[in-house]
């Protein structure tokens, strides 16, 4: 596709977790927690609020269709009343305030002189209160690559999702940076590399969450005679070029039916009709047991409907997500019918009824009468914006790229000011005084220029949540390949094996490490001794009952005992009998001597022994 | 600067021109609302005016009322029970209409028809006896007017003293229903429309006194109906604040079905005209004792018609105030021990201290809760300028608030 | 006349001779125990001498102490954890002797090694910060010379103030227990047994901080055990009076199994040495606010070097006392908010009153209990001089005091 | 028996519930629960206090060798705090004292110038605090039979058992008036007709507890050379009389068997020997399964363990009482064996361990360990009581009027001041205006000789909780038999069929029975309409529907009509007709009208027919 001929359009928000101490609205930890160590739950409603104009913001009124609006919140011993609404919120979390601003000092923008948090109407359940705390702290800034970044919000996450209408309140109020550029990519490529780049910035300052779910992208994405469309909850950087590139498929689609629409002079049938005694003996299941079948035609939709648009979907889908708004399970139109045990008499009966031919769509909706109704309602809307081609629309993302409708874009009349919280001021000398740290890409080229190590691992140190005790087992003399390998390869091997090793303490595996370049415990015996430590052995007793530290003595003796058993082959061979006895030696001493000091002694004792 | 809230300007930052409307200036700092719906703080001195936009004052759409169902008044005092929020500024403000609350709170239209009345608008922390006596007098006009149950919205603060004081002044025959909201009503999780939906039910119940209706649990479940006597705000911030002390609730109205349910106990609505008797002797305060409390302060209440002491335990002060408690008692104060336990009855005839409290005067408040007493004091003191026999009533119960044995459980 | 108490005495009345021991004189009748046991009162006059039986001096029956247990110290301020009865006179007297007290509450000597020092000898109602400290001081002296924990036996009345200065003053490796009992010890019902074992209990466990052990409910089935600054006496005269706010329980001690198990936030006994740290400042009230209160209430707390208001709600004044309340602060007074309802946190930004208290220099006291805060700012302006430095301590968890999160349910 | 000659000492203590509105120190009411209906429970341990001189009080003492000393309490929403022992008493009930002093000057005593309440230690668990609250309200009254009345207390009543250690608390509290009377009756006779008589007394003020449990008797007996026991809970008076014949006979069956073991020099044994090994393998259930069994040998006690001393009652089932305190079930005795299962050789071996003869008599105690040591030590303290002859007691009647032990005599050392209750001073004027209520005796004459009820209507209607209905009525002019009749037997039989009389109000029963003497209901359908009355029907709806008001006029149209149509009949047996067309005309009216109104009008009806 010639994304510069369709006028491609995107920008991106990236939301990152950021990983401080507390919350942003009080001083619970930013822990998230199992549902069966809830400690309680409740159960609320929500409602939108009128507004001055008395309108209802567009998105809230959405949620407000759904019949049973009551949420049902877990609550945990690491949760407080903050999070249940139950009490004010605490002051702006200064360490998560910080660390935005570190975020916006480094992609050059200019913080706001101060802070006003903002609530934002959120009436999915999925807050509390029913709004989310956000307010701008910087503005205008720029990546190298030249993308523009408009804004940096400091929001609180929101409670995840159980099922259904039940949330957890672990997640709820975790500080978020919400980072938006501006409309400036062209090509899905450059979306990808963008938000690469933004999440190498976000990790370069150790203080973000890391994880699944801990950063999620919205993607804006326009094309020319399309509309602006969110994609939300895009988690896998890997998929966002294919998502841009399925949404301008999408748009391009849709532009297409809306013109063969008009060429077609189609029209969206006036009258719903009730079919439900024509599926009384129906082989659908569906239709058998529903109460109320209701059924309206498109003229002239006919094909279109069941045109897909993106892969996997259809003008249909689209008119589904529509209706279950409503509560309903979906709908059936005649583009996909007979199918599903809907046969072709019930289909051709069906037509009959609305007088429509071929190029005509009949959709079916079953449910109650009063969810049918409200389905219909929805799929009429959405039938007469196929004409318009593209709606402005807040779509989730689908496993594969693909999207699903979510609800309209929301307006901007859904912002009043979080009273609860006192405006922070930024002051000129606070913004001056604010250390950027280094940027992971700089750090793994230093990995790999000043500490030699080989290309691949600097990189993957450099990326890793352990480069800061990695550069303090470099400070204090260990050898930076032998750090690098325990901390990413060794400790994943023994994680995949069971053990816990984020158990582990810092301070141990360099205590371990140093005992190493001491030579005090055998580079070999290190996988094991952490198996110890991970089990709960302190580090020093690992180190004793794994391999006991052997005297240089010891050694010696041992090693005069193996040769003399084997004077002979040591005569015949040699120094080349260095080899084959170090076997054996390393065997005896299971790691408790670094081979090269068995190699050293070796040699002189063998040196020795065809010298006698 | 002309520049007024509500006024678009624009300013000059962060290499941009930002846009907005102007809507206050604090400590230097013009608070500018961005079309992004964001508010920031800018220095002042950086703004433009752009061009004035009046605020559209909003469209009064008229409620239809039906006339088939009962009566009800709601009386605000200030408490916000419905308020609107104006996006473009962000502003919340406070509706006192019945036709704003009934547009705030749908489901009220489906109860009764409402009237609205509006004595005072204040912070309920500035409630005082002589706005009390305005809301009472409001209350009873309503009852005689017709209404078949009263709301009075009111902040949560002193809600229970508001409620304990119409208790006393008005002998009403039909339910007078003190409701408030914990969260703010311009929020989606705020408790006022359950709340108000279940006062509402509550003022067409059967009940037949003052009562303060409120969230039970923290959950929107259900509402419980307290006695406005023997209530109290017991936590700072949850929906579910306010306990019956001393004795069980009214009664629940359950949400969302708005079914009542009345203990055997609370009153009933009678067939009678209401009586108002509001006459408060307003110099009555209340003293918290604690340990190493100087006598002045005890001294400090000297002039005062009445004073309500919380004491330890049963009832206690130390010795060493005692003496000052009955020169206040011989200079004609009335003085009425509570204990700061809240729960349970003050007994002063077991410990040496409490005999010594007796002796100097002291009227033991029973279990009356320290607020209750004070405004029952007030009330008595209005009325009875015999002092035996204003002992005699603070000890005698009147509208539930004190209670002849403490059940099981409580 | 000549007639002592416990003096043989008789009467002739109802046309008999009454016989019996004399036992006191009130208000002109003599109050005679006759020899069925019942006391009467009687005409003094009527009263005949018959020879003089001087009390018997109770055996003093020396308690066998098991040297293998630990060292355990009972410090008694009054409260009477063991009483004995003469049941010749009738008289109940309070027990404060080691040997009495294990004598009394048998189960003791299979706990610890007992000893016992009585700094006070009070009604908990006379308590003042100058006892605090003699305690503070005999408490710490004990743990210094080896005592492996200290049961400290108080009038319930103050126990709770008592408790939140000791967790102040003494920073102890080891715990020190309050404990009292809602029923005399004389009867056969009194908690003081189960009170006392289960605090003994706590004592030799592994706690380390200073708690008060009482009834958890009104059943003997087991204690619980409360943080000392966190602790309340919540009703009047329940068994299960005291309750923990704001915060879980530390521990609960079962009975009779004397199990003891500990929260995993309760701090746990330490090998270190215990500090004394026992400077207050005296000059601290507490005042309670209600609407309506003139500022003159404020006002007479002119001179004191700090004022902790029990507020309405989150922790409100009424506007007309603020200038009031600025004067205190500007005068050099720590004014610290608090709230009447006892449960949920101050926050007084948001609202215009509590802002404005702000501005005025109040302090806000979290989820500080009033008591708590009244004695914390007592411990706080006796070490530190600097008035924002004092502030800052004051919003400063020191002990367990001040909690940053209220957790759900509570 | 010679009762003189025997040296028969006998006093009564009556305790009797009052019937006031609340309690005796708190406000609930007096009233009674069933056990379902109760609202809570909780649990506590009771401990006997230390007294001055380090003496517990002897039947405290014996409660606490019950292992396990915890009870259970049922509260219900009718009992308060201080039933709970939670909560200080109220102030003693004034109607409660006003009611003990009347009855005191109804007895001719003197009131204490100042009532002090006590508290008496009872730690059986029937009062929660652990005593039981009570004062001396007036001393030294005398019945005209001349048995002195030594006093009277007013107390609070325990909570009632439910069953084992578990009380219910509607009872604790209910005033208790303790009439004491000298030991001053010398036969058994002499003891039921004072009891009696204060019974009258009792009922004769009207505010006393009627039915099961609300009167009980404690008889205080001994004979010569015997020993003061209280039979505690005598509730049947018809029963009084023989408990003190029993007890008489007990005492001096006991002073023989003194007699006997002296004249045998008879001996407890000194050695407790474990004998389980001997029954492992007994038919006995109860030895068999024993965790332990100890035997001790009475010397010379042979034959007098087994003697019956009372109906029912050995020496044997003394010292089976008293062992019952260590929680045994009870003991076997050589006297009685072989039986239960123990076979004659058992028996034959088990007296070879004690080198045991005839005369003597080995026991057999089998439980756990120390149950049984407990137990066996019970056991010997009775035997060396045997000696004595006969222990000062407290024992509770069984079923037929023998006894059982329970307690020794509670000592003095039991009482001290009650101080969370003031003083209450009785003054001389309070003392003089205290009222005497009318005797159930004298009224009785009075409602004979006055009211003309036959003797045994006024003796029923004198003693009957009615009567002061009954009084009322009279006075409203409704006739003194009809008024009886109806509150006795006309309730009574209505009571039996199920009907819920005791619902009716007074003033419907004196309603009704005005309208029957106005004529506007007839006697005969007195019975009906109160049935209806008792289901719920107000009176005079069920006078309406049951005999709805005839008209005098309509009566006689009726009559005229029911003639007219027997003209022939009554024109052949003229006046004789009165008879048989009464039958109809009642039957038609079914009650509505007095017979002797239509009587009256059926006479001249026939006689001005027969004349015409």
């Amino acid at each position: 596709m010639d994304y510069e001929k369709i006028g491609l359009m995107a920008g991106i928000e990236i939301h990152q977790q950021l990983d401080t101490a507390e919350k942003l609205f009080c001083h619970c930890p930013t822990r998230l927690r199992d549902v069966d160590e809830r400690c309680g739950e409740f159960r609320r409603y929500l409602r939108a609020t009128e507004s001055e104009m008395g309108e209802i913001d567009r998105a809230a009124e959405e949620e407000m269709k759904k019949q049973d609006r009551i949420y049902t919140y877990y609550a945990y011993d690491s949760t407080c009343l903050v999070e249940n609404d139950e009490e004010p919120p605490a002051p702006l979390n200064a360490e998560a305030l910080e660390l935005s601003l570190t975020l916006a000092k480094m992609m050059g923008m200019t913080p706001v002189q101060q802070v006003h948090m903002m609530r934002k109407l959120v009436i999915d359940g999925s807050n509390t209160s029913g709004f989310q705390r956000t307010g701008l702290v910087a503005l205008n800034g720029k990546l190298p690559s030249g993308a523009r970044i408009e804004s940096i919000c400091l929001e609180e996450e929101a409670a995840q999702r159980v099922e259904g209408d039940t949330f957890s309140l672990d997640r709820l109020g975790i500080p978020l940076a919400e980072i938006t550029t501006g409309p400036d990519m062209r090509t899905p490529e450059e979306v990808k590399e963008v938000a690469a780049y933004i999440g190498m910035l976000l990790r370069s300052t150790g203080k973000v969450k890391r994880g699944l779910g801990t950063i999620r992208q919205d993607v804006n994405i326009s094309i020319r005679d399309g509309a602006r469309v969110e994609i939300k909850g895009v988690q896998d950087l890997g998929l966002i070029d294919e998502v841009v590139r399925r949404e301008a498929q999408r748009q391009q689609n849709l532009i297409d039916i809306a013109a063969e629409l008009k060429k077609r002079e189609a029209a969206v049938g006036e009258e719903i009709i009730e079919v439900t005694d024509l599926f009384k003996d129906t082989e659908s299941a569906i239709l058998k047991r529903a109460k109320c079948i209701l059924a309206l035609c498109l003229k002239g939709f006919g094909g279109l409907v069941g045109k897909e648009i993106q892969p996997g979907r259809r003008l249909g889908s689209e008119m589904s997500d529509y209706a279950k708004k409503c509560g309903v399970g979906g709908l059936f139109h005649t583009d996909e019918l007979p199918a599903y045990g809907v046969s072709g008499d019930e289909v051709r009966l069906l037509k009959e009824r609305f007088s429509a031919g071929d190029e005509d769509c009949v959709i079916l909706v079953a449910d109650t009468r009063k969810k049918a109704e409200c389905a219909t309602g929805q799929i009429r809307k959405r039938a007469m914006m196929a004409f318009e081609g593209v709606p402005e629309e807040t779509r989730k993302m689908l496993e594969e790229g693909s999207s699903a409708y979510m609800r309209p874009l929301p307006g901007a009349a859904r912002m009043y000011p979080e009273t609860d919280v006192l405006p922070v001021d930024i002051s000129e000398e606070y913004w001056e005084s604010l250390e950027l740290p280094e940027l992971i890409t700089d750090r793994e080229k230093r990995f790999a220029t000043e500490l030699g190590l080989d290309e691949s691992l600097a990189k993957q140190m450099a990326y890793s949540s352990k480069s800061p005790l990695f550069e303090e087992a470099v400070l204090k003399g260990i050898k930076p390949n032998l750090a690098a390998r325990t901390l990413l390869s060794t400790l994943r091997e023994l994680s995949r094996e069971g053990a816990d090793v984020e158990s582990i303490p810092g301070r141990d595996l360099i205590f371990l490490l140093l005992a190493v370049e001491e030579g005090k415990a055998a580079k070999e015996a290190v996988p094991e001794i952490l198996r110890e430590v991970a089990g709960g052995v302190s580090v020093s007793d690992a180190i004793e009952k794994i391999a006991p530290s052997i005297s240089e003595d010891e050694l010696v003796s041992l090693i005069r005992k193996l040769l003399d058993e084997r004077k002979d082959f040591v005569r015949e061979q040699g120094m080349r009998a260095v080899g084959p006895v170090m076997g054996v030696v390393m065997k005896e001493v299971r790691g408790r001597v670094d081979g090269k000091i068995i190699s050293e002694i070796l040699k002189k004792e063998i040196k020795y022994m065809i010298s006698s | 600067m002309s520049i007024k809230s509500g006024d678009r300007v624009s300013c000059s930052y962060a290499g941009s021109e930002l846009e907005g409307f102007f809507i206050t200036e604090r400590d230097g700092k013009a608070v500018i609302k961005l079309d992004s719906g964001y508010n920031v703080g800018i220095d002042a001195g950086l703004m433009k005016k752009l061009e004035t936009q009046a605020p559209k004052p909003p469209v009064p759409v008229k409620i239809e009322q039906d006339e088939s169902l009962p009566p009800l008044s709601i009386v605000s005092t200030g408490g916000t029970i419905a308020s609107k929020i104006d996006y473009r500024t962000g502003a919340v403000t406070s509706q006192f209409e019945a036709d704003d609350i009934m547009r705030a709170i749908p489901g009220l239209a489906g109860i009764g028809r409402f009237s609205a009345k509006v004595p005072a608008t204040i912070l309920s922390e500035n409630m005082t006896p002589a706005i009390w006596k305005e809301l009472a007098s409001t209350v009873y006009s309503e009852i005689r007017n017709g209404a078949r149950g009263v709301i009075v919205t009111h902040g949560t603060d002193t809600m229970a003293y508001s409620a304990a004081a119409l208790s006393f002044m008005i002998d009403t025959p039909v339910p007078i229903v003190f409701v408030g909201s914990q969260r703010s009503a311009d929020r989606p999780s705020s408790d006022n429309v359950m709340n108000g939906l279940c006062s509402a039910a509550a003022a067409v119940s059967d009940l037949g006194e003052v009562s303060v209706v409120m969230h039970a649990t923290t959950s929107d479940d259900y509402c419980a109906i307290h006695r406005g006597t023997r209530v109290r705000k017991m936590h700072t911030s949850r929906r579910d604040a306010f306990a019956s002390i001393g004795t069980d609730i009214l009664g629940t109205v359950d949400y969302p079905s708005l079914d009542v349910k009345l203990s055997g106990f609370a009153a009933r609505r009678r067939d009678a005209e209401p009586s108002l008797d509001d006459r408060l002797d307003e110099k009555v305060g209340i003293m918290y004792f604690y340990p190493g409390m100087s006598p002045a302060v005890v001294e400090s209440f000297k002039g005062y018609s009445g004073l309500v002491i919380m004491g330890t335990g049963l009832g206690h002060t130390s010795s060493e105030c005692i003496p000052a408690v009955r020169s206040l008692v011989r200079d004609g104060t009335q003085v009425v021990m509570t204990s700061q336990c809240l729960n349970g009855r003050v007994c002063d005839r077991v410990y040496d201290t409490g005999r010594d409290l007796l002796n100097a005067g002291v009227i033991e408040g029973g279990d009356l809760l320290p607020e209750a007493a004070m405004v029952k004091l007030m009330w008595v003191l209005g009325n009875e300028s015999d002092p035996g026999k204003a002992a005699e009533l603070m000890q005698t119960d009147l509208r539930g608030e004190l209670g002849r044995c403490t059940p099981h459980g409580l």
